[in-house]
This record gives structure tokens, C-alpha cells and sequence, in this order.
């Protein structure tokens, strides 16, 4: 089924009006020797109860946090989200609207747009938020690409704590621009304030510092931005998870000039990855720099409120090559997920959801350094995700909770995490989905494995 | 709209109607902030079932001030926010070069199938082998589709996928001790994603010259020999154009810049109107994108996601980001992550999974013989609007009678009716009175509209569509200045963009 | 409306629009046969995967005249139907003795998962242990709830429950050798299916007299001494009754009823008023039903499906419909289907299960405390809303100063305005244009509308539909003729159902 | 949760502007004697995350179609249905609204229901169609008492291979009134027109016949109506399969006056035997005397299209104990998932689906029937489900293939289908969902345990 619906007869029809005897001459344009003449080697048409069958069968064959217990986080976890939130999404009105570019047959997706700008604002503790971006690496690249623009500087102090993939991302994003990155070393799984400052110099651009970090510790902002303050100018950029803001300190209020991050926990599905949305928020005094869609609140005609599209000056359709960005579709029914979470949540659910995550973790870990042989990799703060070192390879502890239908956690030892960790650590994290039971089967297994 | 008008495709979702319309009065949406009320909430969680730890010292904030509804309120606004948007759903949308075509509600379905949309990025390969396989096929399809030997599924969007194609042809060119080719030419109807993506992987773009829509070859040869071929990196064009025509002669473009030794870029907007009939490998480009979420039927998501995956010729394969998703000798699926002169990541973990299994599913449905059958009729519904409507809306590409037709889209300065006094945004406007979705304004050229019915609607909407775009040339010709005020059917009336940007309030403070 | 209006909760969902609004025209959506294009199909089927086997002599018709339409416009079709219905979703929606509340989402992703909604009614017992287990706990927790010993889930309504029940009271009697009771007593102001359920089991149903819109226990014994206390079956009454009050002598016309011999029967429609506050078996009932989709929040679905499920004493046991679904004494479930005295089945199958699905995840979700919570902000609510309105709406038997308050509904006869010279429809069909469901109409008593705002509207929105009658009432003040014309902004104006009933067109015709 | 959205402080605010203290005087018409002070015993109050644990758990207690091959049919079937039924069915504006008391506020239901009256009496074969009843079983109760109302007689013959819950409720609902049910004996699995003949006499109001009928086998519905019609104004009441009719004859094409049948086949989910929907269509004459709804079409007061409930005044909320059936909420959202089905299957795909049906039906009859030891129970033709008579005990029979995740069937001998066959009978059904593949598993395991 090829989804078009104009019959053979209605074609003839069309034809006509057209002028045209065949398809053919509409395709005349095509030179003959250009023109493909075969069949495309693809698998034969299926039908929707095909794909019923074949997807279903495909999915089967997957295992992960659907039927199976996840200790996995590394920069995407295993939240809870209302159905509503699932049920509204799939309203046709969202799913199938592109860009609101015409504001008047748009008002739905931009009101909720900007509610989603005002919270991503309020998560991060900054002034503005843009209507969201590609995913959190990428936020991040354009978060240090805003910072280098607007200072005009070549340099970039990028923490080691970094998530590897955001640390990767950004490598890749600025090796072909005449700018210099500098990796802050951690020491104990956090990057000092110390270590900021005897980096810092005139041309430095932006500090990005992520906390919690790609260990789950939280990072010292403050100092570490205060540090970049120093230096007048330095945008001091943290990477920063929403959910976290909840209970924590959030950027602004330790003095982040922007703040960028991964919204998937905020409703968004695992999904292997993807699609995610990008969380973008800044100082006020970025406005006209930030990439990105924005959407303004304005009055219509009549003096109603009205939203639209605004400072589209800054987007590649009208600045070409000087645009601030060249993102043109973004996450948009990622971000309207990530509002109705929010606001299904509300300001105490939210609260809630990160208390839960905070005492969950902290249980967790508290039990599994008791264990003889295991303890925790770095001693600092942390919020819902923690490093263990293991009496032996983490390659098998994994394995045998797989038996048991746990995910016990991520190595970072592998290539997926950037190779970062040592060949015994396990990274864990806790959500408010897991509970005391399931903790406690985790803590059995590495018990058996441990000593 | 009477009777004959009325009994067209999107004929009428007035829903639910609220507010006072005897006093004129629109009634207005509150935000979910000024809804709020303390001590409301929408949803619980189980009772913490650990003790509590302590909190760490000096990290703590306060509660943020998300709003504070209860559950049927949300739903409420969410649905209410639902009601004031036009979607291809409910409307005809045939905006240009966006492709809105109909989203089958099987391939949603399936990115929901708790084995796909409940996989954790960083699960080991053995575990996500069903997953694998469709991110492996789907490589494979659209390896098939544009005649090219490798694909890669990273980049997010179209855009993304320019700026890594662009990445990947600057490595392979550093890899050839071709550093210095830091030129992109690009025509001066590119959409703007082009050269905003040249600039951001430290490429400088030169606009190429259009003629009749088409990009002139002499501008082409004149400012390869004037920056030095051996200074050129690539030329990125969109075929079918961005003025909705297939460029016959894009071979010899392609040989220009070969001999140049440089790349061609394909900007795979348009590939709807010619799947099955041409492939990028053959008429010469070296390396493309598609957008999954206007040529495979991904949902538009009122912006996103999308995805933009490339596709090359070998050549570049080394270069190509990581991961790759790859099929060992055994059958089974792996990703490669060790790829020496790999550009290195473009973002985080494996890319818009569920997005691709969307794309899956329509590719799988359609089969060869569907999208062949998708460009025709693609083709054939442009071609049919902009026969019906050329009269009245002047199209300076459009000429069937000489042999020129558009691809899947066309193009209209509507001159004869803008000298009446009305504005291109005045036409725009008065459209959504009708239900219909404005097409794409002022690109690639001033005053003009791009009109892009897609394959997916029926002639029904098609002529529907003709008779409401009649219908305002009759209105301009009859009352041009009434146009001023529409649209008068919404749930706003005109909103003042201009006093949004002079003053630009981004966030809610109450 | 005006800001603070339209600060109101259900504010506006007005759509997509279209049509041609210059013109005052409205769109018009056709019928999908009306739509019908020779050849289209909106899905498709695998190949056949065997041979064809000859169809049977003489047996075989034509195809059937279905309406043919490609996928597309079936989602765009039934998209524009959706805009043209009010919902709980996106409006207020106080329709009396139908208790329209929130409909929780999580309850229809339960009652949609494969494990539930793909199971063979005729799956043995051992298969579906998990289905049979919500089906006891359901049927525990509605004993709990009303009180009684025993329920049963059979009955597919509030109606069929009716039936039911007086068919088990009927077997019950000739049980007891009295077959004679064949007289069902029910107030004047009963629901019409009330005595509609006694004609389907062959009962007679005298009407009581109410009085101040209670019962008249006078009449009440009056009656049955005229036609003899051995031949009366049942009194039938709704507590709190059909004018919004509960009885507070109900425990006396229980005693009157059962000194007859007779049993009462409790219309549980109205149990959202009195969950957790008191209990039917307390105050005297012997049988009753419960209507999932009005107390326990199963969505109403444009008319159902809901669930009438009855509770009873144990005397009642032996008679009630089969399948009974039991606990076995190793916490096993089972179905149980052989009970000699049953009146045997009332539907095919085992029930409404996904309905009770529904049912089970919302008491759950409440638990103890939330029902009782429930009951209270129902009385709060429609408290206040008659509070607020008892100046101008005039209620007969609404007067807090005399301690006179109402349940969970309540009733007006708004004598003042109709005598302006508009009619009680003029009212309601104002309401639409405010975004309000009009309440239910003419019953318990003739002009009356009865308003029933349930507990899960916010205070902003009662507060909103305070002012929506404010104003129509100041409407009716200033300009009585213009409600005539209402409703001004809906998808039709007012329908003409003389004509419909006059002339009746049951199916399309081309 | 409890869905409520009133905070203790508007409480405050809407009791004082009742001029009331406190919560206690609302309930003051409670006599204390009556007020239930305990709690209730339930289960504690579950949030949403435990609701989905738990309804998780339950359902995964269950096997059947879900998670096996399935050839059960018996009256319900596993039919496939295209997934933007499941999805339009989900809005809002349909589920959470009511019967469409209002025209102008539910011209969306309305209209949907309209279609969906039309679309039942094509496949009726007939003028008229209701907007539902509650299932199959009482659609054919309904029908029976509209016959005995529009007749004034007092007898009824059912045909003895009527589904065997439909006959049983008919027992129920004619049980208290002054009417004999007479029950027509089937031979060879049909009952033949003769014997209509040998039962009628002129105080017969209805002649109840079911094709396919409990066997799957196809009756002579010709036959046995024009015997009933040999005397005036006997009610010749089909009970028909609505897919089966896109394929066969329809009641109206063999005579019937009446038809009434399950609606479930017409994309309702299996749902442990409900939700379903119950479909009636009748002769034109009938209209005044139809249970259930009505739909009309009419104008509005600008002469647009309209639609509306009509002729209300034969139900219950009008005509109280007169009315036509105490019918109040129907099966509304079903019969717009039949509705939205009907539509996106439109004519050719009912008809395909029908086929499909057939062949299927007859291909694996075929294999079983060549199998040593089986054989069809019946003769006669058939439309999508047969009987087998197996060489062993079925119990044993159904055992086997469960191992093997097949449902093979249903036991007619078995109390759930009214002990209508002998012990080793097997009634197997065959939609378009089942593949070559999984009739050649289930015919292997016949074949294993046959000889
Ligand atoms: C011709 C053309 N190129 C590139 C793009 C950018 O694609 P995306 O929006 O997916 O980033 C678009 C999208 O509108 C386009 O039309
Ligand atoms: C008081 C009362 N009794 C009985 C009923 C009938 O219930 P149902 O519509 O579920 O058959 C209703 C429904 O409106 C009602 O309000």
C-alpha cells in the first residue's frame, strides 16, 4: 500500500487538464540516459498486516528495559511517564502539523512551545529557552558555538567529566573551525574549581562543565563558573539534566551563562537513542545569538494573545550562511511531549520524581558499598547515578544479572561510554521507577559475585 | 462554503465553538502558568518505599515553579491547544518542499511496540538484534533508492545530515592532502540550511547564479576558474530544484564539477518526485541526504523529528560518522564504533531510532513499485494544480503546451492579483479561512508561493483546493481590501509578528 | 469572550477553520458514501496464501455498496467528525444523572493491552487467571462499596442491570412460591428505563406520587394496600432520587416495602454522590445496580459501552446470572457456570470485561479515602454552583439558609427567564455557544434543567459556567428573541427534529 | 489519585459561598442512623506507575490470541483491524462524550452513527438499521420481542443451531412473559426448511434462524423464510455474521424481515467477550417499533445538512414502561470503531477480508478432512468455520496444540458452548489473519495425534 489515493480513471482525468496523453512527459525533464529504468531492488509490497507481523516479530527479538528490570542510565533513563502524555501526543493536530511558519493556523503548537521555552527557562534557572534542538550532544555543540560567536575568542575548556557521546559530538563540531578545545582534567570524578582557573586565559570562549557528570557526580558549578568569570566575557555553559533541577541547584543559580542538555528523561522514550530533544536555555542578553526556533508571545489584530514565530533573522531561511544556526526542523513533538510531562507532572511531582530519584540512588549505593568487595568509585556528591568498583570484571556482573532480568548498569570501560572507566567500575543509576524489591534482587546478585 | 465547496475534503472541523460570537468576541487559551493553582497536580507517583538520605549540603534548590494543574485540566488544554492547529489530518497542507503527506498510523503503532521504544541506547548488540536489523535494512533501502553504496543514519535532520555530508567530504579531502578545498558553491535559490551549514563546518559557500529557475552552468565554470578548482570543495544542489523543476542538466553539471575535482552534493528535499525514476548515484552526485520526514512519510510533529540520513559513493566510507550498524559474516547485526578516520560522532548514541522505524515501515509497505507509483503521482497532482490555477496565478516555470512541466511542486508569482493591492500574505491569510494550510512563501524567489499537494490526496481535495484558490482571485478582484483583515475565521485574527520581534517576549512572567 | 471570560477553562477549541466565513456560509462535511470515489481503499490485505476454493452454489451476493476511500481522507474524515463533538476532553459537560467525569488515559492503556484486549471469551479458565482475578476483585469491590454480599457482572448497562435484577427478584419470588408479585412500585420522577425494565420481565409498574421531589411514603402504602401487599415485587427508587436529594426517609420506605414482603431495589445511578458516606445495604436496599460509566468514570463513548453490574443480598445468590466468576479455595479463579436456580444467561459471553478493566484501575487508583473524596467534591461542587445560581435560576428544592442543600446535582425551573418569553431550549442551545454541554432537560420535571458538574471540574471552570448563566440570563434580559437564534457558532445551526421525526431519514440514500 | 482538582482552599472558598461551615451539612439529609462511618475496605489508593505495574502483571497471567496461533471462534473472532481504527477511536471528542442528546453540540457522533446505520442495513440487506444494542445475543432477544409486539402472537421458533448463548438468552428474556419458545431441531448441523414448515402456525410470530450458524454451517435461510412467510406476518429474523454477508447472501437478499447479529467481526477487539456491539436492521415497516436509537438526517434552521436523535418517543426516557425496549447506553464507541472499520476497509477490502476468509476455511477443512481418523462433522457448505470429529477425545486435542501456542478450536461438548456436540467434536474458525503456515502447524498436530 503506497498510502495515494487517485484512481486510474482520475488520472486519465488529470492527464487531461494537464495536457499531457501519459506520465511520461511530466517525467520528460529527466534525460533518458539519467532515467532509471529498472525495478528497485527492495523486498516485495507488504500489506498492514505484514507489518503488524514483521514488527512485532523484529521487536521480539529486542531485550531491554521492557522486560527486563534497568539499572542503565548514562545520559538516558528509565523515567516514568503518564499515558496521557502518550494518548495527547498522538492527537493528529501535533503529529502531523509541520513549523508553525503561519501563525495563525498554528496557535496550538506555538502556545505550547511557549510554554515549553518558560519551563526549560525555570528548569534551568536562566532567563530564556529556545523551542528546543536536535538532542542533548548537539545542544551542547551549539551552546559552545553561540559562546565562540559571541565572544569572538578561539578557545573552549571542555570538563573530561563530560558525557563522552557530548565530549565526542563536540570534538567532531569544532575540528574543522579555527578553534582550540581543552579537555579540564577530573580528579576524583569531578573537575576542580582549581583546575578552571589554571586554564583559563584571555581567548577562552566557554567553560562547559555537565553535572550531574557522565560519572553522576554533581559538579562544583559555582566554583568552577565563578572561576570562568574571571575572566570577563566567558561564557560559563552547564550541561545540565531537568530532572536534577528539580531538587538541585540549577544552572543559573550558580551562575551559568547558558545551560544545555538532554530532555529525554522529561517523558521522552528510551527509544534506542532517538529521538530525543535538545534543551537550549540562556541569559537574556544571548537573545538574538541563540540557534534555534524561539516563539514570542504578541497580540493578534483584535489585542489578543497571539504567538509566532519571532527573530527568524537569526535562522538560516533568511541569514543564509550568517545564520546563528543551520538546525531547521528541530524536535518539535519531542518538546510538546516534554511539555505536557512537565506540566502533568507539576511543580511538586517533579519535586517528587527527583526526591525519589536522589533517595532511591542513595539506597542503592548505601547497600552496595556495604558488600564486601565492591565500593563506591569517587566519593563526591551524587544524584541519581553512581560508579561502583567490583571485585571483578564488570563484563560478568553484567551477565549474570541478565540471567537474573536486570540490567545491572553500563560499563564504562566499553567503547560505548568512551572507554573512560577502569575494567571493574559499573556505572548505576535509579530512577523512581525502580523499586526497594528490585534494588535488593541487584544487591543479591553482586553479592554472590562479590568477595 | 456552498454545497458543491462544502462537500470538498476538508470541509469543516468547526469544532466545539466557545466564547460569546454575538459580541464578536474570540475567547483565548490561557497559558498552563496562568491556569495554575496552587496545590493541583496531574499525576502521582507510588510512595517512596526506601528510607530518606540525607540531602547534600549547599546543592539543594527550591521547588521550580512548573504549573500546577489538575489531570482533567490537563488534558483539557492540551486538547483545546490541539483544536487551534491545522495539521495534514484535518487540513490540506501543501506546503513547498516540506512534503506533508498522509502519516499511516501503522508505523506509529510500531516506533510504540514497547521492544523498540522501550531499548536503552547503550544495551550490548546481541540484545537490540531486531532493532539492528531494521536500522540495517533501512540503510540498505535507501542505499538501493539513490543508487549509492553506503548510507549512514546519524545525522537528525536534513540539516544535520548536510552538515555531516559536508564534514565527511572535507575529511576525505584532508585525507587526500586536498585541505585547501574549503569552497562550497551552492545556487542562490539553495534553501537556507545550505550555506548555514557550509559555515558551520568552517566551509565558505559562493552562491551560484539561477536562470529560469535553473542553475546557470556558465556562473557555474566562471567561479570555479575564478577561486581555483583546486579550491572548491563541492557544489550542493537540490534536484528536483528548489523551483519545483528537474534540472536536465545536472550531468553536466556533475562533470563540471568533477573536473574540477571537486564533490556533488544532492540536497535530497525533492526526492519524492523522483523515486523509482532517477537515482542521485546516476546523474552524478557523489553524496545526498534524505529527509525521512518528508520523502518517508515520518511525521512532521509540528517541527520534528525528522531525520536526515546520507548516503555516498564508497569512497567516503571510511569517513562516514560513528556508529555504523553493520551485518557480520553470520547474519547477525553489529555497530561499528572503530572507524580509524571516522569524522568522529555528530550526536549522541545511535541516532532517531524510532524514527526510522517509521521509515521502515513506509518503505516496506510501498515496496518498488509504490514509491514509483508515489513519485507519479506526486508529479501528476502538482502538475494538475498548477494547470488548473495558471490562468489566474501567473507560474513562470509552467508550461505545459511547451513541454514544461514541474515536478512535484510549482512555483506562482501571483503578479496580476498582487497589482490589485493585496499582499502575498494577504493570499496567504485568506487560505486558512478555507481550512487550507498556506503553501511556502517567498522561496526560492519574492511574491512567490510553492505549492506542494504530495501523492496522498485525493483529487477530491485537489480540486477543492482549485476552487478556493479561484475563489480569493475573485474576492481581490471583487474587494482587495477585505483580504487585509483575514483571516477572519480562526481562533486569532492577524498576529503582529512585527511587534513580536521588536519586543520579544520569549518566556512567561506573570 | 471578554479576558476573564476567556480566562474561563474550556476557552476555545475553535479549529481549523473553514469555509467561507465573508459569505456567513458554513461547511458542510459529507457523508463518507457522499465521498465515494470507485476504487479507492483505505487498507490492504496480504496476498491469499492458499488455493481458491469454489464458492458455494447459489449462496454467493454482490459486493457489498460499502463507501470507498483512500486511507487519507478516512483519517481526515473521521478527524473533522471529532471537531464536530462536544467531550469531557474539551468541554464542560454537566449533563444531570449522567455524571460526567475525567476519564483517566492509564485506564484505556489497560484495557488495550494485548494481554487483555486479545483474549477468546471461550479461553479456558486456567488461560486467563489475570482476567478472571480483576473480574472477582471487581465484583469484591463493588460488594464492599454498596454493602451487599454478592454482585454480579453480567449486565452490559444500567438498563440491563434493571432487567436483571428484577428478573432475579422474579426468581427469587416463584423460589418462594409467590410468582404472584408481579407489581413494581417506582416513583413518578423514575428514569424511564425503570419501568421499561419492569414491561421487559412481564412486571407491572405502578407509579408513586413524589412530593417536594421526595417519595410520598403515603402513596407509597397507599398503593400497596390497594393492589395488596402479596402482590407487590419491589419498590424501585434512585437515591439520592432523580431531583438531587437523597431521601432521607428511605430508611422508613424500606421498612414499608419490606413489611410487604416486597424488596427494594436501589437505581444506583446516583452513588457518586453517597460513596463511602453511607452504604445501599444500610439504608435498607436489597438489590441495586451500579453504572461503571457514570460512578467508576468508564468513558461514555458517544453512548456506551458501560456496565451494569448489580449487588445483592445472599438470598439473591442462587439466582443471579450465569457465568459467576468465584475464587476457588486454592486462590485459583474460575467461572462458574452451573447454577441450578440462575436465571440463566442475560448476555452472550462473560460480560463487559474491558469495560470492568476500566472500572477496576479507577477504584484502584482511588482506593477508600478517594471515594469518599469523590463523593465530597461531587456535593461541593454542585453546592456551589446552585449557590451561586439560586438568585436567578430559580430551584425548588434547593434553600441552604433552611438547610435544605442538594446531592451531587441539582435541579432548576428557571420560571423567571422562561417567562421573558424564551423557551428551556433557547437556554441550552445559548450554552453550546458558550462551549457548555447543555444540562439534562425536562426531567425529573417538565422545564427543568439538571445540572450535574461531578468532581473532577476545577473551581475555575464552575466558576466560568457561573458566568456563562449569568449572562445568558442578562442575554435573556436585554434581548430575549436572540436566543432563538442559537446556537449561532456551532458546526450547524439548530436542527430541525420535527422535520427528522416527521419525515424520517434512517440511512443515506444517494 | 482520585481525579480531583479542588484544593483545601477553594474548598474553603465554595463552602462559604454555600454558607456552610464545613463538608458535614451537605450530607445532613444522611440520617446519622445510615451514614456508613468505617472505611471502605479496599486496596490502598494506587498511583499510576503502581496501576501499570500491576494491570502489567495481570494481563501477563493471560494467554491467548496475544501470544498464540488462534482458530477459536464460536461467535467471536480474530479478525484483523487496521490500526487508525485504534487510533481515531482514541480521540477524545469520542470517547469521553455521550449519546448525542444535543444535535448541535454532537453532529460529529451523529453523523458517524448515521453511516454507521447505513452501512449495517447494506449489509443487512435491508432498509433500516438502529445505532446498536448491547451484543449479539440481545440484538436477537430484541428482535424476537419486536416481532412479538408488532404480531401480537405468542410463539416463537428458534432454530436449534442458533449460537448457544443467544438461544440461552432468549430462553431468559422470554421466560417471564406469556410465550412459548419453541426450538427447531437441526439435521445434519441445518435445520431444513421442512421443519419450519412442520412448526408454523398462525399464532408464530417469529421464525429465528442463524447462518453461519453455531456450526459454521450455512442454513437455507430461503427455505425456512418462505416457510415462515406462508403465514402473514410471521417475522422471518435473520442472525447474520456481518462478514460473512460481504461475501454470502444477506438477510434481505433470503427474505428475512429482521436481522440481527454480533458486530464484533467488524474490528472490535476480542476483549474477553466485551465490549462488543449488537447489530439490528429491518424492513422499513418496523421503523416505529425499533429498539435503540435512531438517527435521522434533517436541516438545520439554515437548511444545511443536520443530524439528530429521532423518533425518541419510542423509548424508554419518553415512553417509559411502553416503549419499545428499556435500551438507554448503548454500545456508542464500538459502533464507531465498526463504523471507522466499515469505512477503511470500504467495499472491496470487507469483500476481500470475506474471501480470504473462505478460502482459508476451506483449505484447511480440506487438509484435516484428508487427515486418517477426521472428518467434518457436517456436510453442508460453510463460510469461515467448520466442524471436525476427531479421532480422540478434543480435551486431549486442544491440550497438545497449547504446547504448541496454538488454540485449535472450541469444544462444543463443553458447558461454555451449551454441550451442544459430542466429546470429541472440535469447532475450528479461520480468518484472513491465519497464514498457510499456521493452518499446516495445526493440521501436523491433528495429524500427530491422529490414526
Ligand atoms: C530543500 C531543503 N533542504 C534542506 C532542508 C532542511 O531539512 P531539515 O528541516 O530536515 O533540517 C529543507 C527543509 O525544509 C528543504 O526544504
Ligand atoms: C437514574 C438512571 N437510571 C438508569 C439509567 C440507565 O442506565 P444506562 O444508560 O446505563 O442503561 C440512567 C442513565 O442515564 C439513569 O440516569
Amino acid at each position: 500500500m503506497d498510502y495515494t489515493q487517485i484512481t486510474p480513471r482520475e488520472q486519465t482525468a488529470m492527464l487531461e487538464a494537464i495536457g499531457a496523453d501519459n506520465m511520461e512527459p511530466l517525467f520528460g525533464a529527466i534525460p533518458e540516459t539519467l532515467r532509471f529504468r529498472g525495478d528497485l531492488d527492495l523486498p516485495p509490497a507488504r500489506s498492514e498486516l505484514e507489518l503488524q507481523r514483521d514488527l512485532t516479530e523484529m521487536a521480539a527479538h529486542n531485550h531491554g528495559p521492557h522486560d527486563m528490570v534497568c539499572f542503565m542510565g548514562g545520559g538516558a533513563y528509565d523515567h516514568f511517564c503518564p499515558v496521557l502524555v502518550d494518548q495527547l501526543i498522538m492527537r493528529g493536530e501535533f503529529l502531523t502539523a509541520y513549523t508553525p511558519y503561519q501563525a495563525e493556523a498554528s496557535q496550538g503548537a506555538l502556545q505550547a512551545f511557549f510554554e515549553f521555552q518558560t519551563q526549560v527557562a525555570r528548569l534551568a534557572g536562566l532567563d530564556i529557552a529556545n523551542a528546543s534542538l536536535y538532542e542533548g550532544a548537539t545542544a551542547v555543540a551549539e551552546a559552545v558555538l553561540m559562546a565562540l560567536n559571541v565572544t569572538g575568542r578561539r578557545r573552549v575548556l571542555a570538563a573530561a567529566t563530560l558525557h563522552a557521546d557530548y565530549l565526542a559530538v563536540l570534538r567532531t563540531y569544532l575540528s574543522d573551525l579555527p578553534v582550540e578545545l581543552v579537555e579540564l582534567p577530573a580528579d576524583g570524578g569531578r573537575v576542580a574549581a582549581a583546575t578552571v582557573r589554571a586554564h583559563m586565559d584571555a581567548d577562552t570562549a566557554a567553560v562547559v562543565v555537565q553535572s550531574p557528570n557522565v560519572w553522576g557526580q554533581l559538579e562544583d558549578w559555582s566554583g568552577c563558573f565563578d572561576a570562568a568569570h574571571e575572566f570577563e566575557g566567558t561564557c560559563a555553559i552547564a550541561v545540565f539534566n531537568p530532572i536534577a533541577s528539580a531538587l538541585l541547584k540549577r544552572p543559573g543559580d550558580c551562575g551559568a551563562d547558558i545551560a544545555a542538555g538532554e530532555g529525554q528523561p522529561l517523558g521522552v522514550p528510551l527509544s534506542l537513542g532517538g529521538p530525543y530533544v535538545g534543551l537550549f536555555a540562556a541569559r537574556k542578553r544571548f537573545l538574538r545569538k541563540m540557534p534555534g526556533r524561539l516563539i514570542g508571545r504578541t497580540v493578534d489584530a483584535e489585542g489578543r494573545p497571539a504567538y509566532c514565530l519571532t527573530l527568524q533573522t537569526r535562522e538560516q531561511h533568511i541569514r543564509g550562511a550568517k545564520a546563528t544556526s543551520n538546525i531547521c526542523t528541530n524536535q518539535g513533538l519531542l518538546a510538546l511531549r516534554a511539555t505536557m510531562f512537565m506540566t502533568a507532572m507539576g511543580k511538586s511531582g517533579l519535586r517528587e520524581m527527583a526526591e525519589q530519584c536522589y533517595h532511591k540512588a542513595h539506597y542503592l549505593a548505601g547497600r552496595i558499598a556495604a558488600l564486601e568487595g565492591y565500593a563506591l568509585t569517587f566519593d563526591g556528591p551524587f544524584f541519581h547515578e553512581f560508579c561502583v568498583t567490583c571485585p571483578r570484571p564488570v563484563t560478568e556482573i553484567v551477565e549474570a544479572a541478565k540471567r537474573r532480568r536486570i540490567l545491572a548498569g553500563i560499563a564504562p570501560h566499553g567503547r560505548r561510554m568512551g572507554g573512560i572507566g577502569g575494567p571493574n567500575d559499573l556505572l548505576v543509576a535509579v530512577t523512581e521507577k525502580r523499586t526497594r524489591a528490585e534494588m535488593d534482587a541487584l544487591v543479591d546478585v553482586l553479592e554472590e559475585l562479590g568477595g | 462554503m456552498t454545497s458543491v465547496m462544502g462537500a470538498g475534503p476538508t470541509p469543516m472541523n468547526r469544532p466545539p465553538q466557545h466564547g460569546a460570537p454575538t459580541q464578536g468576541e474570540r475567547p483565548v487559551e490561557p497559558l498552563v502558568f496562568e491556569k495554575s493553582v496552587p496545590g493541583q497536580r496531574g499525576v502521582d507517583l507510588p510512595p517512596l518505599d526506601v528510607p530518606r538520605a540525607d540531602l547534600p549540603d549547599g546543592l539543594v534548590g527550591e521547588p521550580v515553579a512548573m504549573p500546577e494543574l489538575g489531570q482533567h485540566d490537563v488534558m483539557a488544554h492540551y486538547t483545546h491547544l490541539s483544536h487551534r492547529n491545522f495539521s495534514v489530518d484535518a487540513n490540506f497542507y501543501p506546503l513547498g518542499s516540506c512534503t506533508m503527506k498522509h502519516n499511516p498510523r501503522v508505523n506509529e503503532w510500531a516506533a510504540a511496540l514497547p521492544g523498540f521504544a522501550q531499548l536503552h541506547p547503550l544495551l550490548d548488540d546481541e540484545q537490540i538484534q531486531g532493532a539492528l536489523r531494521l536500522l540495517y535494512e533501512t540503510r540498505c533501502f535507501l542505499q538501493e533508492i539513490s543508487g549509492f553504496d553506503e548510507a549512514s543514519l546519524q545525522p537528525a535532520a536534513g540539516a544535520h545530515g548536510e552538515y555531516t555530508a559536508l564534514k565527511v567530504i572535507r575529511a576525505f579531502f584532508r585525507h587526500h592532502d586536498q585541505e585547501q578545498r574549503r569552497i562550497v558553491l551552492a545556487p542562490d535559490t539553495a534553501h537556507g540550511t545550505n550555506p548555514a551549514s557550509c559555515t558551520m563546518c568552517g566551509a565558505n559557500v559562493v552562491a551560484v547564479r539561477t536562470q529560469d529557475g535553473y542553475t546557470d552552468l556558465d556562473d557555474l565554470r566562471r567561479l570555479i576558474d575564478e577561486h581555483g578548482p583546486r579550491n572548491i570543495a563541492a557544489l550542493m544542489i537540490t534536484n528536483p530544484n528548489t523551483s519545483g523543476l528537474f534540472d536536465s542538466k545536472v550531468g553536466e553539471a556533475a562533470d563540471i564539477v568533477h573536473e574540477a575535482g571537486a564533490k556533488l552534493y544532492l540536497d535530497g528535499a525533492n526526492m519524492n518526485a523522483i523515486l523509482g525514476k532517477t537515482r542521485p548515484a546516476d546523474f552524478g552526485a557523489d553524496v545526498m541526504h534524505f529527509n525521512t520526514h518528508k520523502t518517508f512519510s515520518t511525521p512532521h510533529g509540528c517541527g520534528g523529528p525528522g531525520a536526515g540520513p546520507i548516503a555516498c559513493r564508497a569512497e567516503f566510507s571510511p569517513f562516514l560518522p560513528v556508529p555504523q550498524v553493520m551485518m557480520a559474516d553470520d547474519g547477525s547485526f553489529y555497530l561499528d564504533r572503530d572507524r580509524a578516520q571516522s569524522i568522529g560522532k555528530v550526536r549522541s548514541f545511535i541516532g532517531q531510532f524510532g524514527v526510522y522505524v517509521r521509515c521502515w515501515a513506509y518503505i516496506s509497505a510501498c515496496g518498488a513499485d509504490g514509491l514509483t507509483n508515489v513519485a507519479e503521482k506526486a508529479v501528476l497532482s502538482a502538475n494538475y494544480l498548477a494547470a488548473r490555477l495558471a490562468d489566474v496565478y501567473e507560474m513562470p516555470w509552467f508550461d505545459p503546451a511547451a513541454g514544461r512541466y514541474c515536478a512535484h511542486e510549482f512555483v506562482t508569482v501571483p503578479r496580476r492579483l498582487l497589482d490589485k493591492g493585496v499582499t502575498l500574505n494577504d493570499i496567504a491569510k485568506r487560505m486558512i479561512d478555507y481550512g487550507v494550510h498556506p503553501p511556502t512563501m517567498h522561496w526560492p524567489v519574492h511574491d512567490c508561493l510553492m505549492v506542494e499537494p504530495t501523492e496522498t490526496e485525493s483529487k477530491r481535495t485537489l480540486d477543492h483546493f482549485v476552487e478556493v484558490m479561484l475563489r480569493i482571485a475573485e474576492e481581490i478582484e471583487r474587494d482587495p481590501e477585505s483580504l487585509g483583515e483575514a483571516p477572519s475565521d480562526a481562533p486569532i485574527r492577524r498576529a503582529d509578528e512585527v511587534a513580536a520581534a521588536r519586543n520579544p517576549v520569549i518566556v512567561w512572567e506573570a
